[in-house]
């Protein structure tokens, strides 16, 4: 594929010329350098932090809350997504729960993590686990619901067995549309992690960050942030790469 | 059949199930209610402050709807584009869904300071928020359209905006409408979480100042409030729902009714 | 050895220095006890946390104790931390020449509505006979709308107060830490069920943290440089710090002494300005049968 | 059909000794479809029993119910009223031991590779990779795409894609097949090639055959019986019993039995449509 | 096609008085494919010349590239190598004014009505809602499909569907238009009787028709000219001027003129497939 390497450079070229605006907005003074720290302080902040053997285990850690979290939600919520999708009675009952649930700011229930799971570990990833599930669930049903009839009837007519049509014509007519669900889930569950690590906590970078923040500490913060958003930026890369592999037979 | 009740009924067994929960566990004791103040003294702590939420909820409301306006809008048209151009598409889709990645929560202070802490930064956040489902979700549902349909659009001459209007929104209908979902819902949650951040309005205001005094009920009858606006936003949807269900012909969502005829009429599995 | 599970309210705040120093000098090994540290993100939170079984002993103002009773959270104040707001302080830019008076009808930063901020925002309002908007912009929008100019000023609390005026930003025109009458701002609390059947685990963690806030007054070198290191920022404000807040906090605690009662019961009224219903006797909000013995290190 | 004796596109044995029992029996079967403005009766009253290993062939006006009759048959759809049943038994469900599918759209999986899709039902009853793959590339070569197996669906022409879903209607081998108007969209040698195919195949495993077309000629030379329907509602209007012997040659496409039996069903169709 | 004389279905008046010419060249003109594993050459140097208002038929092998020829002379696809002209310009994308086209496969709007679907290309253009409704129904008449604009594709069947589609291309009523396989799924009498509406709507408004079909009959009966082309990769191996008179007829179809053009076209067919 000839095309991929001029889009990379491309993308190359467009974050570099994000990172010169930042750095002219805020070297000019067109915004105030205490608001908005230079690229290039940042990235030196940034730089530094990774020395830090605490930071670095503070990241350790969110990176396995996070993965913890999205192994057993994705699987978990796209199980229930898909028999939302395909027993209508199912989906009577509980489409309307689900979106009430999606639609309320979980915040709020933090507390009660704290109370089933104290503060650690389990309470991250609960917390990581509640903030994922629905949207993967939301998704897996939208998916499920893209499916085209026709091959739904050749494989019916071949006599595929429910698990054989979920995977052999189901996840590969939805596949862009999950893949899609993925990025998003992936998402809400980093954010759900960080807030469960802000709220309380003994480690993590989102408790690191929740400081930085409140001390108006805009260079750490910044890098902090800079931080989550490549942890989120390898993974939205990973399932680039599954898409690519995927869908070459899309036109 | 008959012997199961109906999905309806048991929706609201459900439903009554958890107000009878909600009830209860305070009462008994079970959950301190600091945590989870029954329904009852919520209910009285939101009818004793009714005025308040009333204005609060004005306030809410109004952020809400703009920014469902921009988040919707802006997240169908531009998914609708970047996902029906193939270059863009792998250029800018990427891009923008790794900018997602950025935990925006963490920067909204930062926000405010750009665009104030009136409604306006309330509403960019929650746009923002919105938005990005409701394009991924587009532009997603546009490539599982059949190109055979677009190519025939184009041998009749359609114009881009006119594949756009007339072939791409309508095949990408259910996903679109599920983006929707996600990115009205997302809408409701970001307004009420930044209002939650910094505000002097609204109910994330209300419930995050509650909080700060540990006045559990007001808290719940707040979020009671944020529930009513998404049944408001469900029944909206539905509405759509019903009345595309009519192009969704053609996959499952839209044969759906098909299946129920096709399906009564097989011995009970 | 039992482990005491503390819970601090956020992490740049002066009771996570306390406790740090109990744990770096081995106060709580010298009691023979454990202590494992959890930062929050506000006193509410660290409430919560303390109500939901995540915390042993925490640090919170005397509202919180009388707000959780009438929630059936029923805990008390162990020990007396601190008489006063220290380090908190109303702040506008250095530019400005809005002095407290001119604040009459103008928009003032505080954290969050009903929080520490918020009450002396009220009390200024109170104090002053003027009535400005407060602004609830949470703790990282301090000072970034105070500087965008979205807000004439703002209730700001250490050590980010001392780093914006040291850093010229800002400046002070009003000190709460002398300008409201002494007060119980803050102590450490702990469920009364906690109290009643690990009396031996109590005394002994207000023992560690008494022995802390003495080691700090003896040690200054020491101290700057650990909350240097804690709060990221140079010696100099953590110099501030210590001399402003950290020499200021209560070096006995003792519950029983006689000026308590009055204290806490100001501190009640001052809450009654951001908007606390649930207010409940004092008697019932402390507890005097704990009096730190300060460890020696 | 053109008038040129031809040989097999490819020398495949057949894929299975003659196999079970395929009856079909159709009685008093209706099939109403009730749509968003009114009820539309797609069939009405439809009678017949094909014997096992016959080769019917169905052909009518468009729109007479053809497909729908068939799908009826592949237990895909319900009939509103009356009976089927395959081999004795009803079909509430489609049974791919008993009944094979060739669709009137090629309905190809546009994620999987020509191959791929051949190997389809194979690789749902679990076949071994090796074997399947063989038997899909012997479908394949049937059906005159030998070399054609690395294509996905998009990179096919339309006449393709009909052959892919052919082999794949093929390559599961059942005891009942029903064909869909397969070779609508074939050339005429193209499809004069895979009609003595298809009949190989039949005389080789016994199995019975449906097939819709709507090629006369091709009607006649294919079938043991034809049987013509009528337009909406769709009714059975003529059921006949082609005698010509076998093996068919393109010799008794000029001859006056057939162009009689030809000019009957002609008569019929121009009727109805 | 049988041999039957025939009414039209219903009595339309010509959608427009003759039309704008519609010349087509066709210089040197290749294809090539890139796919994963190979390049396929599809087309190779593929030249040809069709006067204004002439009908013309395209036949050819499964695969030998009618459809691919017929997407480039619409600008919907652009030739490798060669250069194409409509009216003397070049189509670098899909005029609507110059060309119009019926695809192979129906493609019709899933989510829109029969009649809907039809009015499409209308819409487009902004022509009255009643202007084009009146359109629409009259287009849909002629195909037979009167009375069922109301359903929606999935209601209809294959050669419903197909036939839907030609009243969508018919309605545009451009100067050029190009028809894929437009009656692979009709049975013979609607057939004839579309080809003759077909004849007629082209006999009154000056078309130029590009007509791809598998029935050689079919070819010799409608055409001018008939294009016969190789398989793989595709090129033109005749040219054959018809030169039946007009109005044609269903006798004809047994006279010998008819009979031998038939036959060489099929020797054509028969070596290349
Ligand atoms: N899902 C449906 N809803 C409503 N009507 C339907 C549906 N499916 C088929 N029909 C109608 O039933 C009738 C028979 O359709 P069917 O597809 O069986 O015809 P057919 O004989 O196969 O035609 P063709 O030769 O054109 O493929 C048609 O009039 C069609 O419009
Ligand atoms: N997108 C594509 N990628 C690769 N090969 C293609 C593609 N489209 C068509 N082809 C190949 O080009 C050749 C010509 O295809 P085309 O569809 O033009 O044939 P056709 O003459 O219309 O055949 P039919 O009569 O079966 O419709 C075929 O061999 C086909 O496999
Ligand atoms: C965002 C933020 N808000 C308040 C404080 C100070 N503080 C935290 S907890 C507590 C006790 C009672 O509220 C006090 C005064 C801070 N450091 N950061
Ligand atoms: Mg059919
Ligand atoms: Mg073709």
């Amino acid at each position: 594929m000839p095309g991929t390497i001029a889009v990379n450079l491309a993308r190359i070229a467009i974050i570099i010329a994000v990172l010169a605006l930042w750095e002219v907005l805020s070297r000019t003074g067109i915004v105030n350098l205490r608001l908005l720290p230079s690229a290039s302080d940042t990235f030196a902040t940034l730089g530094d932090l990774l020395q830090r053997a605490a930071v670095r285990k503070d990241l350790m850690v969110t990176a396995t809350e996070v993965l913890a979290a999205f192994a057993l939600a994705v699987p978990f919520g796209a199980v229930i997504g898909f028999l939302v999708a395909e027993n209508r009675y199912f989906a009577d009952v509980a489409k309307p729960l689900l979106f009430f649930a999606f639609s309320i700011p979980k915040s709020i229930f933090l507390p009660m993590f704290i109370l089933v799971f104290g503060v650690g570990f389990a309470q991250k990833v609960g917390f990581g686990f509640f903030s994922t599930i629905f949207i993967v669930i939301m998704s897996t049903t939208t998916a499920v619901e893209s499916v085209k009839t026709e091959h739904l009837t050749v494989a019916r007519s071949y006599g595929a067995t429910r698990l054989q049509t979920a995977f052999r014509v189901y996840l590969p007519s939805m596949l862009p549309v999950l893949l899609e669900a993925l990025r998003i889930s992936m998402i809400f569950n980093l954010t759900g992690v960080i807030l469960a690590e802000m709220y309380a906590s003994r480690d993590g970078i989102g408790h690191q960050i929740a400081t930085w923040g409140e001390n108006f500490q805009m260079k750490q913060l910044l890098a902090g942030v800079v931080m989550v958003a490549a942890i989120a930026m390898t993974f939205n890369e990973l399932v680039r790469w599954v898409e690519t592999r995927c869908s070459h037979w899309r036109t | 059949m008959s012997a199961r009740i109906s999905a309806t009924t048991l929706r609201y067994l459900i439903v009554i199930g958890l107000i009878a929960l909600w009830e209860l566990l305070p009462r008994t004791g079970l959950i301190p209610e600091l945590f989870l103040p029954s329904l009852s003294s919520t209910l009285v702590a939101g009818w004793t402050d009714a005025a308040e939420y009333g204005h609060a909820l004005a306030v809410t409301l109004y952020e809400v709807v703009v920014s469902m306006a921009f988040a919707c809008g802006g997240g169908i048209l531009l998914g609708a584009i970047v996902g029906s151009l193939p270059r863009p598409r792998v250029l800018i889709m990427p891009m923008v869904s790794s900018l997602y990645a950025v935990p925006l929560v963490i920067l909204y202070p930062v926000f405010t300071v750009w665009l104030g802490i009136g409604s306006e930064s309330k509403i960019a956040f929650a746009s923002i928020y919105g938005f990005l489902p409701t394009m991924l979700a587009t532009a997603a549902g546009i490539q599982t359209i059949d190109p055979q349909l677009l190519l025939a659009a184009r041998s009749m001459g359609a114009t881009l905006s006119q594949r756009l209007v007339h072939v791409i929104i309508p095949a990408a209908i259910p996903t679109v409408l599920s983006g929707l979902r996600v990115g009205g819902a997302l809408v409701i949650v970001g307004v009420v979480v930044s209002e939650m951040l910094i505000s002097s309005a609204g109910i994330g205001y209300l419930i995050s100042r509650y909080r700060t005094i540990l006045d559990s009920p007001h808290v719940f009858a707040g979020v009671l409030l944020v529930l009513f606006l998404a049944i408001a936003f469900n029944a909206a949807i539905r509405w759509i729902e019903r009345k595309a269900a009519i192009w969704q012909t053609g996959t499952r969502a839209g044969q759906a009714n098909d299946e129920i005829a096709s399906s009564a009429m097989q011995p009970a599995t | 050895a039992d482990t005491i599970r503390v819970g601090l309210p956020t992490k740049t705040y002066w009771p996570t220095t306390i406790a740090e120093t109990a744990v770096r000098q081995k106060l709580f090994e010298k009691e023979g006890i454990q202590a494992e540290l959890t930062v929050y993100r506000s006193g509410a939170e660290t409430f919560e946390g303390m109500a939901a079984g995540a915390a042993d002993i925490i640090l919170d103002p005397p509202s919180l104790v009388s707000a959780g009773r009438k929630k059936g959270v029923m805990s008390r104040i162990v020990a007396n931390a601190a008489m006063g707001n220290f380090g908190w302080q109303l702040m506008v830019p250095t530019k400005s020449t809005l002095d407290v008076k001119d604040l009459n009808g103008k928009k003032v930063a505080i954290t969050a509505a009903g929080s520490g901020s918020d009450l002396l925002a009220l009390w200024t309002i109170q104090d002053k006979k003027i009535d400005f908007t407060r602004v609830p912009v949470g703790g990282g929008g301090l000072v970034p709308n105070l500087l965008a100019g979205n807000v004439e000023a703002a209730v700001v609390y250490s050590p980010l107060s001392f780093q914006i005026s040291k850093s010229g930003e800002a400046k002070t025109i009003l000190d709460y830490a002398t300008a409201v009458p002494p007060n119980l701002t803050a102590g450490w609390i702990v469920l009364d069920k906690f109290a009643d059947a690990k009396p031996q685990m109590v005394q002994k963690a207000v023992n560690a943290l008494y022995g802390a806030v003495a080691f700090m007054r003896a040690n200054r070198d020491v101290t700057v440089k650990l909350i240097a290191e804690l709060y990221e920022m140079p010696p100099e404000i953590a110099s501030l710090e210590y001399d402003n807040t950290i020499m200021k906090l209560e070096t006995g605690g003792d519950m029983g002494a006689p000026n308590t009662n009055a204290a806490v019961q100001l501190s009640l009224d001052l809450a009654k300005l951001g908007g606390l219903k649930d207010i409940v006797p004092v008697e019932d909000v402390i507890s005097a049968k704990f009096k730190p013995v300060p460890t020696k290190p | 059909m053109g008038g040129n004796a031809m040989q097999p596109l490819a020398n495949v044995t057949p894929l299975k000794p003659p196999a079970r029992a395929g009856a079909i029996e159709v009685n008093n079967v209706g099939q109403v479809f009730k749509t968003r403005s009114q009820d539309v009766v797609a069939l009405e009253d439809v009678s017949l029993e094909i014997k096992p290993g016959r080769f019917v062939v169905l052909v009518g006006p468009s729109g007479c119910g053809k497909s729908t009759l068939l799908m009826m048959m592949a237990g895909l759809r319900q009939q509103t009223s009356g009976t089927i049943t395959i081999n004795g038994a009803p079909i509430p469900q489609p049974d791919p031991d008993r009944v094979g599918v060739v669709f009137q759209e090629a309905s190809l999986f546009p994620w999987l590779t020509a191959e791929d899709n051949v190997e389809f039902p194979l690789a749902l009853r679990g076949v071994p990779k090796a074997e399947r793959r063989a038997k899909a590339q012997d479908a394949l070569k049937l059906v005159g795409l030998d070399g054609f197996g690395k294509r996905h669906p998009h990179e096919l022409s339309g006449g393709m894609k009909q052959r892919v879903s052919i082999a794949r209607g093929l390559v599961q081998d059942p005891p009942v097949l029903l064909m869909d108007e397969p070779f609508a969209a074939l050339d005429e040698q193209t499809r004069m090639t895979m009609g003595d195919e298809l009949l190989r195949i039949w005389a080789a495993t016994g199995k019975t055959v449906v097939f819709v077309t709507h090629s006369l000629t091709e009607a006649v030379y294919l079938a043991d019986e034809v049987i013509v329907m009528s337009a909406r509602p769709g009714r059975i209007v003529d059921h006949l019993q082609v005698q010509l012997p076998r093996p068919r040659t393109y010799e008794m496409l000029s001859g006056d039995a057939f162009g009689s039996l030809r000019d009957r069903i002609w008569r019929h169709i121009r009727k109805s449509a």
